[in-house]
């Protein structure tokens, strides 16, 4: 009983983001070389994370097939190698990558500071890695900080505008805030169950009933609040539109992606896995903001005259798509749906930032006037992605909405589901305007210069909305498989 | 052979989009070129087709089988007059578009992706497959009003994307509860036609699902009151686009009505029928009247066929075999005719850059041939008999008597406004002398423009006198359809000829 | 023989195709006469094929071309019988000629061969009409003839006023078409078929007599739609923008009396439904005595004859609504022989007077022109009821079998004799006003004799006049024997037997053409002082008449003035507001909550702290209140 | 007994604090009244036999970030006190509303919602059982929390190079 | 022994102070420590549950309760000290740029 347990390869990939992050800043400390010697190291942690990644897949794919899971119980049931955790874990590591691809320019203009800025990111993906495979609160909620701790950082470093700075104290009062009010329903569902542990939490509740289980609804009311802020849900979804203008352009997509991503892989863990037993009392709760988030978030997003605001209403209106696919009570829907719309998001903010320029503040709608004649390729990719987020067929963010929409219609929520498509029509309009002001206005402007890995990211975001929409079977198939323990 | 249909035209698309920019001069004639394919081989299809009730040419392979979907398409009867139609019009709109002078591979390659998706749209079996094509041809059809449009493009093309994705919306919503009804009934969710039209719903279940897709289809045909998309649309788009839409993309609505709702909702569609008729017969005369008045042509055009697809609804809901044959060769007949006079009134608006009525006068004199196209096509589209127009009409009417004969006599009136809004109009632009200067110097059409209205006229006469080449195909389908009513629902398809029908239905109706 | 039939219709139809393609470079009379060719063949034809009617005891026959639509049981066939016939031979003889005097009358046109391009068009749809095997290819028929009649009356285009003529026809017909294609349906129903074959046999088993009476009742909206009849008459005065020949082929001689051809068609129908047949009759006489009257005080030379046109076709539709059916197909062709004729020789004095078509420019045109006099002289004689003339045997069929019949009819007797009067009346003024008396024509104006292919066919219609009335005479029933295998099962309404009879009521109505034609000569005769007098003293009524009555105007106020209102209520208030207003209300609604909404983006990071801890306070308070 | 004066005291003196800490117009006086409350916490922990916890608070809050906050108190003006008037509209009664929910939510959950904060409590309290000494806690730390305990690492570092990025500024960029 | 719910209760109290201290105070700082302030009525609730129940997991989640606010203190701070720097405030209500 004394010796801990380690399992190497359950935190194989966080450890080899961590060291990466501190390769990165020793580097720089020693040598100050060149971003490109240190992009390099990223991307070698990177791809070995991957790799790591993809052996945590087989090993757990092959104990699913064994009935055999104690493997995928590691460090005493800290953190678990499910499948769940593992897809969770592979969209971060692929938004990252593609995140740094398409910010590169952000981090090269950062010069010297670019060094902290990359490992800042690969620390915030180990620590959202590991709120995804946490299998303990406390371990959850020091993976979320890690994270949200990072990505505070991230959006106070350029130095060039104002607005950069007022993002970063409003992201982190009001993180710090939801965190605390997450931390605190954690307590409280501990004094309510005496566990911490994910699956202690629904073994418990699985073999007693609470009499009194008024502690342990407030306490899941609180954990929802908290990963709701993360997600950006309504009514907790303020700070994501200042944010997203605020931040330097090159990190939103990924500050937007990761967040979502493990947000909701945490929800889905909870409320799915921990606290199953009350879904009667918070499914209708988790439906209310679904509702809320998805008619706010595309009606505000209407009336947005930026583009980066206008991205974070539409993020709060697919969190409320997301949301729709928790009410339908199975994790597969909402996994998909990460997968596509985070790669969606990058691929879009990489748009941005090639827009209006890495560092820059703000995306107003004028400066897409009349981009298809400019930047053909550029237009088209984005009104794609667009398209693709608007959840219009042959996307993948059409199967995306349609799977949750059918989760939520199966498990007997039809009126979200009439709410959602309506919503989604709203959201088509906003998404639209976009399209309107690139293919339709003229505008005499200079050509857009697009650096070379905006180019691939988007080409990679672009082919997969559409590989997605058309031929989505093998991911559907992957997500269907990733189940929690 | 269904999936290749599908599929020519997006590998066109795709040899025209990597076309270099540069080589403008290329894309047009290669995009009508390529079109021509797609449309050898649905005449083809047409052909070989038998003439039975069966789904034929069916290509079938699974998409995602825990979800049911499939792509899973195949032709009858009702679809097959649709995709040869699409076929013959694709070419015919490019063709027309010589006008189109920027963008022109953009415009060529949205053009044959709409021919992709409204071809997708009709031979789809599966409804998952289906809401996608149905669904995925708004984004060309968007493009091609939004930018090549007139001067209110983007409010038009965003009020036709936005009204149609909301109709669409809710049967998304239904199409999922359909799928997911027969998953609880059957043990696997199934989105293939056969499967659904097995599946037993509750009454109000079923009656809330056929409101969701009459809906969609509803704004799609459009069907009063929900049609004011349509002229915005129409006098927006570039000639292509109006004639496009009109032809095929309208026809996405009332062949959605008679495909689906009518096959799913038996039991719906026939409690719904007085709605459903009343509503058409409201956009029959509504559209004629507002048309009158119109001082724009396309826009009269444009609610002309808020009129004319009034017909079709009306024949489809009358549930007797008449009506539905009428409604389906009606389908063909408008969009040959609409797509026809929108042609004419693009050739115009080429010349002379406005398509106010009152901005001419006298045309038949400067450009008799013209004129006699349109005049032609104003007839078929008047319902003359000889002329395609009036074999659906007529149909439809006669089909609709033994229902709903009320309807059916206030529907006939529709064709005397018909003959009222078109003539007064051809009146105006034709008749008397070119007084305005620039209406004297008009040339009238080129050999292209002939070759292009040439073979509308000649299906059109060719249906309006021996409608049995389509007639013979696609009856089958259309018994089929009501035997599937009768034998789920108590509705029995009345039976002319015999004395005691009308009478006795308008007693138990009471 | 008769299975050649198809090649009556397919000649005329051939030729049309033709000339619209070729005929530009046929040139002028070459084309003219290619039609005319086809039209004679097309007689010769169905003359040939109708000899066996002419033995007598042939059936009809029906010849099927091909498959319409079978799903109403409608098919491309030809019925060819006696009534048929007959309809056959005076749409192609009377054509034929009316083509021969075209080629004079269009010389000079410069769409010379589209005329008769559009005029063999009309001869093939009003062949398709007579030679239906069923209804909906009468229809077919009913509406090509109504296009062609369309075309033709705006064949001169440019003028604005034939425009709008033509397409008044047209829409006055639709109206008539819509009553029709009710009928149509009310058909099908009742009997799954339109068949000729299939309905009449069955009429009695299968129709009620309120179905047949709405079918009649139905039927006969259209028929006054086509054969101008009150109240859808008013098409026919306009349509007399159209150059005269066609004003003599359709508008006189074959297209308007197609209603009259269809109620003798449906005769087993009407046959069941007497309320019908009675309002035929009755709407018959009014319209006859109606169009009478306007007809008195019309000036241009052209209306006299549209009126009188009506006028005469209310006698018809007397005749058929009195179940005298033989009388009124008896009247149809006498009147196409000498209607045609009239305008065929207004139409030669309006060439010959540079297009002047006011009588009261005219005047003493009888020797300039004495071919066209004589012989307008002798249709004027023949349709005031002059025996032995055509008119005079035709008419006095129908006044007397509308006696016979008694009753109601025995009103409508009297009415037609008074229509008589008037009719003799206002034909002799007209004839009296341009052929007598002195010269009033302008100065620029030297009236001369037309040429001979213009007069030849006045001749010979005139020799149709003459002895044309002689196939059905008290004596000599050769038309009715004729006509009997086509009318198989009607109980035919005859004048009264006997000679006393016969005597009596033609001596009445020759009584009254006698003193129309004398009060008119005498009238008319004097100088223009006097007559111009004589009308004046009859003001207002005379007026009125001369104005029609301004039905026009009545029509325009009650019906397309608030019918435009309407409209345009409808289109731009209506449609524009209410309905777009509410689509784009929509729209804005949304983006206006979403403006209202922004001030709670305030960027205070305080408010948006109030926010999530209101939101957590409400999700908790509603997870315990759930769960509890 | 003991613990129950200490219990009232402590908790008066925490609240106490606390409100110092909302309700004072200068931050400094803020940063004392947090030191009250995290004092009075500790004593609270101590009382609970969380011996360990009880000296870590005091150590890392009060005495080194507490310390910290009034550094930074200092370097950025002593002087800056908030007047009371609510600047932003609404902002006040808003708060007043949703403290006056919560109150008569817990009230009413008190009262009438048979509410147990501890709906699991054992009846036998064992203090040994949370005797949290030194080696009590670093047990469990070191064995079933020990991948918490390394990642804790990574929020330090990331707290490090944090702070560098966003406070460190070169020569030059200033 | 004094019920371990009124402790907890006392940490509601706190915890309740210190969300609405968030609300009303605008100086970053101040809302800064009734962040503390939460994360320490959080503490005591696992601390007080935790004897309650017998378990010593809670006073062990409270010791990396403590490192995460450790280390938000630093980053905090540090954004404060960087705001700061560029224009002489730490009032929150001056930083309303971003709205809409």
């Amino acid at each position: 009983m004394t010796t801990p347990e380690i399992s190497w390869l359950a935190i194989g990939p966080e450890l080899v983001l961590a060291v990466g992050a501190a390769l990165v800043l020793l580097i720089e400390v020693q040598w100050k070389p060149a971003t490109r010697v240190l992009g390099s190291a990223v991307g070698a942690s990177l791809v070995l994370a991957g790799g790591l990644t993809l052996v945590q897949w087989f090993a757990a794919r092959d104990a699913v097939d064994a009935a055999d899971t104690t493997s995928l119980v590691a460090f005493r049931g800290m953190i678990l190698m499910d499948g769940f955790a593992i897809f969770g874990r592979s969209a971060l590591l692929v938004v990252t990558a593609l995140s740094i691809a398409a910010g590169w320019h952000f981090f090269r203009a950062l010069g010297r500071r670019g060094a902290e800025a990359l490992a800042l990111v690969l620390l915030a993906t180990a620590g959202f890695s590991i709120m995804v495979a946490s299998n303990n609160l406390v371990m959850l909620f020091l993976g979320l900080e890690v994270g949200s701790i990072s990505l505070y950082v991230l959006t106070g470093m350029t130095r060039e505008n104002q607005k950069s700075d007022e993002a970063a104290i409003k992201y982190f009062l009001m993180g710090s805030f939801a965190s605390a009010i997450f931390v605190y329903g954690v307590a409280l569902v501990y004094a309510g169950t005496r566990e911490l542990s994910i699956t202690g939490i629904s073994g418990f509740l699985d073999g007693f009933i609470v009499n009194s289980p008024s502690v342990i609804l407030i306490g899941i009311g609180l954990m929802v609040v908290g990963l709701g802020f993360k997600v950006s849900a309504a009514p907790f979804h303020n700070w994501a539109p200042d944010v997203y203008q605020g931040a330097p352009a090159g990190i939103v997509g990924y500050m937007a992606a990761v967040a979502k991503i493990a947000g909701f892989v945490a929800i889905a863990r909870i409320l799915l896995t921990a606290v199953q037993e009350y879904d009667r009392a918070f499914l209708p709760v988790i439906a209310g903001i679904a509702i809320l988030s998805m008619l706010l978030g595309s009606v505000m997003a209407l009336v947005q005259t930026d583009v980066r605001r206008m991205l974070a209403y539409s993020g709060v209106a697919h969190a409320g798509f997301i949301m729709t696919g928790i009410v339908g009570g199975s994790s597969d829907g909402v996994l998909f749906y990460l997968a596509v719309y985070s790669v969606q998001l990058v691929g879009a903010f990489a748009v941005v930032a090639a827009v209006s320029g890495s560092g820059s503040v703000g995306s107003d709608l004028d400066k897409y006037r009349g981009m298809a004649r400019r930047s053909p390729a550029l237009a088209a990719s984005f009104a794609f992605l667009l398209l693709g987020m608007a959840g219009l067929p042959l996307t993948s963010g059409f199967i995306a909405k349609f799977g949750v929409f059918a989760d939520a219609w199966s498990a007997g929520y039809e009126w979200v589901v009439v709410i959602a498509v309506l919503a989604s029509v709203i959201a088509l309009a906003f998404y639209l305007r976009v399209i309107v002001i690139m293919y339709m206005d003229d505008d005499e402007s200079a050509r857009l210069v697009v650096p070379r890995p905006v180019r691939w990211v988007l080409g990679v975001s672009v082919a997969a909305t559409l590989l997605w929409g058309v031929l989505p079977a093998w991911l559907l198939d992957i997500a269907a498989d990733a189940l929690p323990l | 052979m269904l999936t290749s249909l599908v599929l020519l035209p997006v590998v066109a698309a795709i040899v025209v989009a990597l076309v270099p920019s540069t080589r403008k001069e290329l894309h047009l004639p290669l995009g009508i070129a390529l079109s021509i394919v797609p449309l050898g081989l649905a005449a083809y299809i047409f052909w070989i087709f038998e003439p039975s009730a069966s789904l034929q040419f069916v290509d079938r392979a699974v998409w995602y089988e825990p979800w049911g979907m499939s792509w899973f398409l195949g032709v009858d009867g009702i679809s097959l007059p649709m995709i040869v139609l699409t076929g013959v019009m694709v070419p015919i709109a490019l063709a027309a578009s010589k006008a189109i002078s920027e963008r022109t591979k953009e415009f060529v390659v949205y053009t044959l992706l709409l021919e992709a998706g409204m071809l997708g749209a009709f031979l789809a079996q599966d409804l998952f497959l289906f809401f996608v094509f149905f669904e995925v041809i708004l984004i060309p059809m968007y493009f091609i009003i939004g930018i090549w449009g007139g001067e209110r493009r983007v409010y038009a093309s965003v009020k036709f994307f936005i009204f149609t994705a909301f109709g669409s919306a809710l049967m998304l919503a239904a199409i999922i509860g359909l799928a997911f009804t027969h998953g609880s009934e059957f043990g696997v969710p199934s989105f293939a036609m056969a499967d659904l039209m097995d599946v037993s719903l509750s009454q109000g279940t079923e009656r809330l699902f056929f409101a969701a897709f009459a809906l969609a289809f509803a704004i799609k045909v459009p069907l009063f009151p929900l049609h004011t998309w349509l002229p915005d649309a129409h006098v927006e788009a570039p000639t292509a686009g109006s004639v496009l839409l009109a032809a095929i993309m309208l026809k996405l609505g009332t062949y959605g009505l008679l495909r689906f709702n009518l096959a799913l909702f038996p039991e719906a569609s026939v409690d719904a029928v007085p709605i459903m008729g009343v509503l058409a017969v409201i956009g029959i005369i509504y559209g004629a009247v507002v048309a009158i008045v119109q001082p724009d042509l396309k826009k009269l055009v444009a609610y002309s066929s808020v009129s004319h697809l009034g017909f079709i609804v009306l024949g489809t809901f009358a549930l007797t075999s008449g009506g539905l044959q009428g409604a389906v060769i009606q389908n063909v007949n408008h969009g040959l005719t609409t797509g026809a006079l929108f042609l004419l009134v693009g050739m115009l608006y080429e010349r002379r850059h406005t398509k106010q009525i009152a901005d001419f006068g006298g045309l038949q004199k400067v450009m008799p041939v013209f004129a006699g196209f349109f005049l032609f096509m104003a007839f078929a589209s008047i319902g003359l008999p000889g002329l395609n127009g009036f074999v659906g009409e007529f149909l439809v009417l006669i089909g609709t008597y033994a229902t709903l004969p009320a309807l059916a006599i206030i529907a006939s009136f529709g064709v005397v406004l018909a003959a009222i809004y078109l003539l007064w109009a051809y009146e105006r632009v034709f008749t008397g002398v070119p007084e305005k200067e620039e209406n004297r110097v008009l040339k009238d059409l080129s050999v292209r423009e002939i070759a292009l209205l040439a073979p509308l006229a000649i299906l059109i006469l060719v249906i309006g006198l021996y409608p049995k080449i389509l007639l013979d195909k696609i009856a089958p389908s259309t018994e089929a359809v009501l035997d599937h009513i009768e034998s789920t629902t108590d509705y029995v398809t009345p039976e002319p000829g015999r004395l005691d029908h009308v009478f006795m239905s308008e007693e138990v109706g009471e | 023989m008769s299975s050649y039939v198809w090649l009556v219709i397919a000649l005329p139809l051939a030729v049309a195709v033709f000339l619209h393609f070729v005929g530009r470079y046929l040139g002028e009379p070459r084309s003219g006469w290619l039609a005319t060719l086809a039209v004679g063949s097309s007689f010769v034809i169905a003359a040939v094929a109708a000899v066996p009617f002419f033995e007598g005891g042939a059936h009809a026959e029906t010849i099927q071309l091909w498959e319409w639509m079978p799903a109403i049981g409608a098919s491309l066939e030809i019925q060819w019988d006696s009534l048929a016939a007959l309809m056959t031979l005076v749409v192609t003889g009377v054509g034929t000629l009316i083509h021969i005097f075209a080629i004079g009358y269009m010389h000079g046109d410069e769409r010379f061969h589209r005329f008769f391009t559009n005029l063999n068009f009309f001869i093939a749809s009003m062949l398709i009409l007579v030679l239906a095997g069923n209804y909906a290819m009468l229809f077919l028929g009913w509406e090509l003839v109504g296009l062609c009649s369309y075309l033709l009356i705006g064949f001169w285009f440019t003028r604005p006023t034939a425009a709008a003529a033509a397409k008044k026809a047209f829409i006055v017909n639709r109206i008539g078409d819509f009553g029709f294609m009710i009928a149509l349906m009310l058909v099908f129903t009742s009997f799954g078929t339109l068949a000729y074959t299939g309905i009449f046999e069955r009429a009695g088993d299968v129709l009620s007599t309120g179905m047949a009476t709405a079918i009649g009742l139905l039927i006969l909206v259209g028929a006054a739609g086509k054969s101008a009849q009150i109240p859808l008459y008013v098409w026919l005065p306009d349509a007399m923008e159209g150059p005269t020949p066609v004003s003599a082929l359709i508008h006189a001689a074959t297209m308007v009396t197609a209603g009259v051809y269809v109620i003798a068609r449906s005769a087993a129908i009407f046959e069941l439904a007497p309320i019908a047949s009675t309002t035929v009759a009755t709407v018959g006489a009014i319209t006859a005595l109606w169009a009478a009257t306007i007809a008195l005080a019309q000036r241009d030379i052209k209306r006299v004859l549209a009126y009188s046109t009506i006028s005469q076709l209310g006698y018809m539709f007397l005749a058929v609504g009195a179940s005298a059916y033989v009388a009124g197909v008896f009247h149809l062709m006498t009147h196409a022989f000498f209607k045609a004729l009239l305008f065929l020789g207004a139409g030669s004095v309006i060439h010959a007077m540079n297009d002047e078509q006011d009588m009261h420019k005219m005047g003493g045109l009888l020797k300039k022109m004495p071919v066209t006099g004589i012989t307008m002289g002798v249709a004027t004689l023949a349709i005031a009821g002059i025996p032995p003339l055509a008119g005079f045997w035709s008419k006095d069929e129908i006044l007397a079998s509308s006696f016979e019949r008694g009753g109601w009819y025995a009103v409508l007797f009297i009415v037609g004799v008074v229509t008589a009067l008037l009719t003799a009346f206002y034909m002799s003024r007209q004839w009296v006003l341009v052929f007598l008396g002195e010269p009033r024509w302008d100065d620029d104006v030297t009236p001369y004799e037309s040429p001979r292919v213009m007069t030849a066919p006045l001749v010979v219609l005139a020799a149709l006049t003459v002895i044309g009335g002689l196939v059905n005479t008290p004596v000599r029933t050769t038309l009715e024997h004729f006509l009997e295998p086509a009318f198989e099962g009607i109980s035919l309404q005859h004048p009264p037997e006997g000679i006393l009879m016969f005597v009596i009521l033609a001596g009445v109505s020759v009584l009254a053409g006698l003193v129309g034609v004398g009060a008119a000569y005498a009238t008319y005769r004097r100088p223009s002082e006097s007559w111009k007098k004589f009308e004046q003293g009859l003001e207002p009524l005379w007026g009125t008449w001369l104005d029609a009555y301004r039905i026009d105007d009545v029509y325009g106020k009650l019906l397309i003035a608030p019918g435009k209102r309407a409209a345009e209520i409808s289109a731009f208030t209506f449609d524009n507001s209410v309905i777009d207003g509410g689509v784009n209300g929509v729209g804005r609604l949304f983006s206006g909550i979403g403006e209202r909404l922004r001030p709670f983006q305030s960027g205070y990071v305080r408010n948006y702290g109030a926010l999530l801890l209101g939101g957590t306070i409400v999700i908790v308070m509603w997870l315990v209140a759930g769960g509890a | 007994m003991v613990e129950a004066l200490i219990f009232v005291l402590m908790s008066i003196a925490a609240i106490a604090g606390g409100l110092t800490v909302v309700l004072a117009r200068n931050p400094v006086r803020s940063a004392m009244g947090l030191l009250g409350t995290l004092f009075a916490v500790a004593v609270l922990y101590v009382v609970q036999l969380a011996h360990f916890v009880a000296a870590v608070q005091v150590i890392v809050y009060a005495g080194a970030v507490l310390i910290l906050f009034l550094f930074v108190i200092m370097l950025i003006g002593v002087d800056t006190d908030e007047t009371r008037d609510e600047n932003l509209p609404w902002q006040r009664p808003v708060v007043i509303g949703i403290a006056g929910v919560i109150i008569v939510f817990a009230g009413a959950l008190t009262l009438f919602g048979d509410f147990q904060w501890v709906p699991g409590a054992s009846n036998a309290v064992i203090p040994e059982a949370t005797n949290g000494t030194i080696q009590a806690i670093a047990e469990p730390l070191f064995t079933d929390w020990v991948l918490a305990f390394e990642a804790t690492a990574l929020l330090l570092t990331i707290a490090a190079a944090g702070a560098i990025a966003l406070a460190h500024y070169r020569r030059k960029e200033l | 022994m004094v019920d371990p719910g009124l402790y907890m209760a006392v940490a509601a109290v706190l915890f309740l102070i210190g969300a609405l201290g968030m609300l009303v105070r605008r100086n970053a700082l101040v809302m800064f420590m009734c962040i503390e302030l939460m994360l320490n009525a959080v503490n005591l609730t696992l601390i007080s549950a935790g004897r309650a129940m017998n378990d010593l997991n809670g006073q062990v989640a409270v010791f990396f309760i403590l490192v995460v606010a450790a280390a938000e203190v630093v980053v905090g701070l540090a954004i404060i000290v960087a705001i700061f720097r560029r224009r002489s405030t730490a009032s929150v209500d001056e930083l309303n740029e971003l709205s809409g």
